[in-house]
């Protein structure tokens, strides 16, 4: 579907032709994007926002036409709801360190879940070393779906923040955020929503979900590398303490005091990505163009094929196994590292990941060390799925 | 006449070298200050309003001709509305400055419409609205305002 | 000079060749950055550093052999002392939050001089608001020239950094930063040097310099927008906490503690700007193909050039008159103000900035609401000032 | 035959899968781990070390072939050594993996000569030196080394 847009995709490795099945880590771009890259650098090279002449004049359109994409992907209100980031991991950085950290004292707690990526993690451990909260985990079952049961007691009247992933990166579970948002909610504790995984595969809808915040990872859906969105409801922006310091955040500076721009440009310091905010534009409209049913409805076609062919591979064990989730398929094989699958199945044009996936708890969980990572994208064909298989199983010929 | 004529018309460098009700006023009821962060545009606006009506309208401050020109006019349409009234104006101007706005004037702005070939050049139509949203914000009673 | 290599600077704007004179907002890039994005985004499309198959192999390698010709570039003695970033904006709130948060307490000064961009202003006026240090300048004259006559009563007990500008985005004054850097070491205070503007035109040698830190913007020095360094001393980044938290910054991840992972990777967090940093290394390499020293010598011709041609156009006075500086001509025309020369002139396919150039304290010492700033850079020509010159005095009879 | 056969040849997987003093002994004087971040590999050493001689070394944990195979080449060629003989095993084994060196074996390493293919594998060198990393964190009293 759509696979001949994504260039990419058409090379060969060892020889053979690319089976590219490491979305999860980042996405292929389609030309769309690298056009619309190239069409800055050549015809729109200017800095933006502060400039009068036209370069700069067009640029600043392209960049705001770009959020404005972006907004209408995930359904936000308004554009200036949009801040663009470098990824998912400094959106989740930003609001740690501004509006939770401007909220939370010693004894507090904020609430993740056991599926997170270590970027929903890390930054909660040292805003917790900062200012002495304590960091408390959803549980998860062997299946890789979060257990609930407790929820009523994990949000509690100390608990000043959740932060949930939407799509696990290393299992594929699909959280239930929208009922997780309500029960915060009900407590008055608001939620930030880790969507790196959820939009590249599902039509992610922010108020519908009525997260405080979400994080868009740009490259994980089909844009350029260092560019992504933190969507956030706009009173918390506007009351929020400003993140770094620079141009094109303040409205006036003396050396005594500064008076800090309107949201989003107070969020916004410093020249930002600017090919890289057009390129994830030019993605976001890719996508809808293509649209986001189409590429759910795929998405499950390919994850029912490839959980059937996968099951077939002898040794073969799948780690996470939720009710709900996307084309992601983490396995261990008796008697083969992951390490070595996955040097070995990449002679043969595989690349899929293997290792944590960032995610060491749900590994520790396991009581795993990592395990191979599969990760599809509407673009895959069941054609790869069936090489994927071919090459395991050349994997384990070798190691008998 | 090229956009570049039709931008600095006589009419606007005309204002912009004498501009009307420049000054700042010896009394005054309401006072803002609008700010340009992107290129310094500055304009200090100082009303006088009594029963609801701006009795008296000046501004200052240091501008590009797009901001001068716009202020001076502003403030001899302006002097002598009610509140409502300004408040109809000013919506009217912004409706003139959108850029996707077809209309080309409209009656109540006079010699306001002039300023219409400023929506071409996008950079430049915070220059023009700067001066409205200072009085906006002087009536709201803040203290200062930015366009952004 | 190398002029078509540039291929931004092949245009028309409203019909008129571009002159652009606006490089110290942004410069232009050369095909080779170009091709160097391209290439990684059709040929080693992947993640990079966690992969075992081909593409994140060869995406790794192009991504550390680009930090390896910006360690060569400033001559770094290593390249993990190097860290990738947004650009100088990111920079130095990096340092400010890590390093120097650290170590300051109420009523320790932090030294920075009238001459910064608000980036270098904004983080530590945050910094010292977290904290309760003070902020002190060292002053300037009038000729846009450091004044550092007090500089040992500056540099006193109370110091805890030190951090200036190389290179004048506002008014192209070169600072004696070595000097600088001298005077703080001797007093054991360390120095960040902001170097957005110092790379793109003057040979930079951080070893001969002895800075502490040094902060390099990539979308100045004719590399993609988003991309940036930080060079730090190798036993600062060591000691230094980690900024960001998430993936590739640990070694290891539990709920109850975490490891952090060697420099520079510890401040790395999250999925970078890849095909930025990648294209940084392709500019680091064409730059230094060319070679910085004829770069700098092009600019002094340049400048030279300029600052004749622009003394002759009646009525207009140059801000900024420093003996030691780089093709940055700030500039006032009586009678005109600067937005409305930016407009006009850009009708004659002229690009410059206009405004406070994010250095509002300059333009408060001048009286000045702001400029018209007219920078050049090596690819810039003798004719391309003519050109801005006849346009100007186009501007000033528009408004006899 | 191919790169890959030559990576995973017959020495390789048969150490891999009965790997030399693996596990963990009942005494012993000096203990590292070794942890591969990227790939989770994660190595455990124990060594017994009497006069400055490795009188014993051992190891255990969850690895790749590559790992498994060159932590049991690494303890049998290592124990019974001098700690200085041990550093000059391990400045060529260094050496040996560098992909800009091209000498493919030194006598002294015996049998680990056969992981010269590992250096065409970016990404599995690490794989290959875990181990001796940690032993050299041990000798020097580290309880941990991470290869990056
Ligand atoms: C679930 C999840 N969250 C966060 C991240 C981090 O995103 P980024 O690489 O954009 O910083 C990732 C990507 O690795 C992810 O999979
Ligand atoms: C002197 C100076 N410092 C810092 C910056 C900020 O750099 P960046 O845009 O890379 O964040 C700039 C650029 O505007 C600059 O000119």
């Amino acid at each position: 579907m759509m696979r001949h847009e994504f260039p990419g995709l058409q090379q060969q490795v060892h020889g053979k032709p690319l089976v590219y099945l490491d979305n999860a880590a980042t996405a292929q771009r389609p030309q769309a994007v690298l056009d619309a890259i190239n069409n800055y650098y050549l015809k729109h090279n200017a800095n933006i926002h502060r400039g009068v002449h036209s370069l700069s004049e067009s640029a600043t359109e392209l960049y705001e036409q770009a959020r404005n994409s972006l907004a209408r992907l995930i359904n936000a209100p308004s554009e200036k709801d949009l801040i663009f980031v470098r990824g998912c991991t400094e959106g989740v950085n930003l609001v740690a360190q501004t509006f939770v950290r401007s909220r939370v004292k010693a004894g507090d707690e904020i609430l993740i879940s056991h599926l997170e990526h270590h970027s929903n993690i890390v930054p909660w451990q040292i805003l917790c070393e900062q200012t002495g909260a304590k960091l408390k985990v959803i549980p998860m079952n062997q299946q890789g779906e979060l257990v609930l049961d407790d929820l009523d007691q994990l949000l509690n009247e100390r608990t000043k923040f959740m932060s949930v992933v939407h799509v696990s990166n290393a299992l594929g579970t699909i959280n239930p955020v929208k009922k997780l948002i309500a029960a915060a909610h009900a407590k008055d504790i608001p939620v930030l929503i880790d969507g790196a995984q959820a939009t590249p595969h599902i039509k992610v809808d922010v108020q519908d979900l009525d997260c405080d915040f979400y994080t868009v990872s740009g490259h994980k859906m089909y844009g350029p590398t260092g560019s992504g969105i933190l969507y956030g409801k706009s009173e918390h922006l506007s009351a929020m303490p400003p993140y770094h310091g620079g141009g094109e955040m303040i409205s006036k500076v003396t050396f005594e005091s500064t008076v800090y721009n309107a949201v989003p440009a107070k969020f916004e310091a410093g020249t930002p990505n600017i090919a890289g905010g057009i390129g994830l534009g030019a993605a976001a409209e890719f996508m809808m163009t293509v649209g986001m049913d189409k590429i759910a409805e795929r998405d499950q076609v390919l994850k029912v094929y490839a959980e059937q062919a996968l099951s077939e591979v002898p040794g073969l064990r799948l780690v996470g196994t939720a009710t709900n989730k996307s084309p992601v398929f983490s396995f261990v094989i008796d008697g083969i590292h992951a390490h070595d699958i996955g040097t070995i199945i990449d002679h043969h044009g595989v690349a899929i990941r293997t290792g944590h996936h960032c995610t060491m708890p749900i590994f520790q969980f396991y009581g795993l060390a990592g395990s191979c990572r599969a990760s599809l994208a509407f673009y895959n064909t069941e054609q790869e799925v069936d090489v994927l298989v071919e090459s395991l199983l050349k994997a384990k010929a070798m190691f008998q | 006449m090229s956009e570049l004529n039709k931008l600095y018309k006589k009419a606007v460098l005309a204002h912009n070298k004498n501009p009307h009700n420049y000054g700042k006023p010896e009394t005054w009821t309401h006072h803002a200050e609008g700010l340009n962060a992107i290129c310094g545009d500055l304009v200090e606006v100082y009303l006088t309003i009594a029963d609801d009506r701006l009795v008296a309208v000046n501004f200052a401050g240091e501008s590009c001709a797009i901001a001068m020109a716009s202020a001076s006019m502003m403030t001899e349409l302006s002097t002598g509305l009610t509140l409502q009234d300004w408040q109809n104006r000013f919506n009217l101007f912004k409706q003139l400055m959108d850029p996707n706005n077809e209309q080309v004037s409209y009656d109540e702005l006079g010699e306001v419409n002039t300023l219409i070939t400023v929506k071409k050049f996008p950079s430049r139509i915070k220059s023009a609205t700067l001066c409205w949203y200072a009085v906006d914000a002087a009536i709201k009673g803040q203290s200062s305002t930015t366009t952004e």
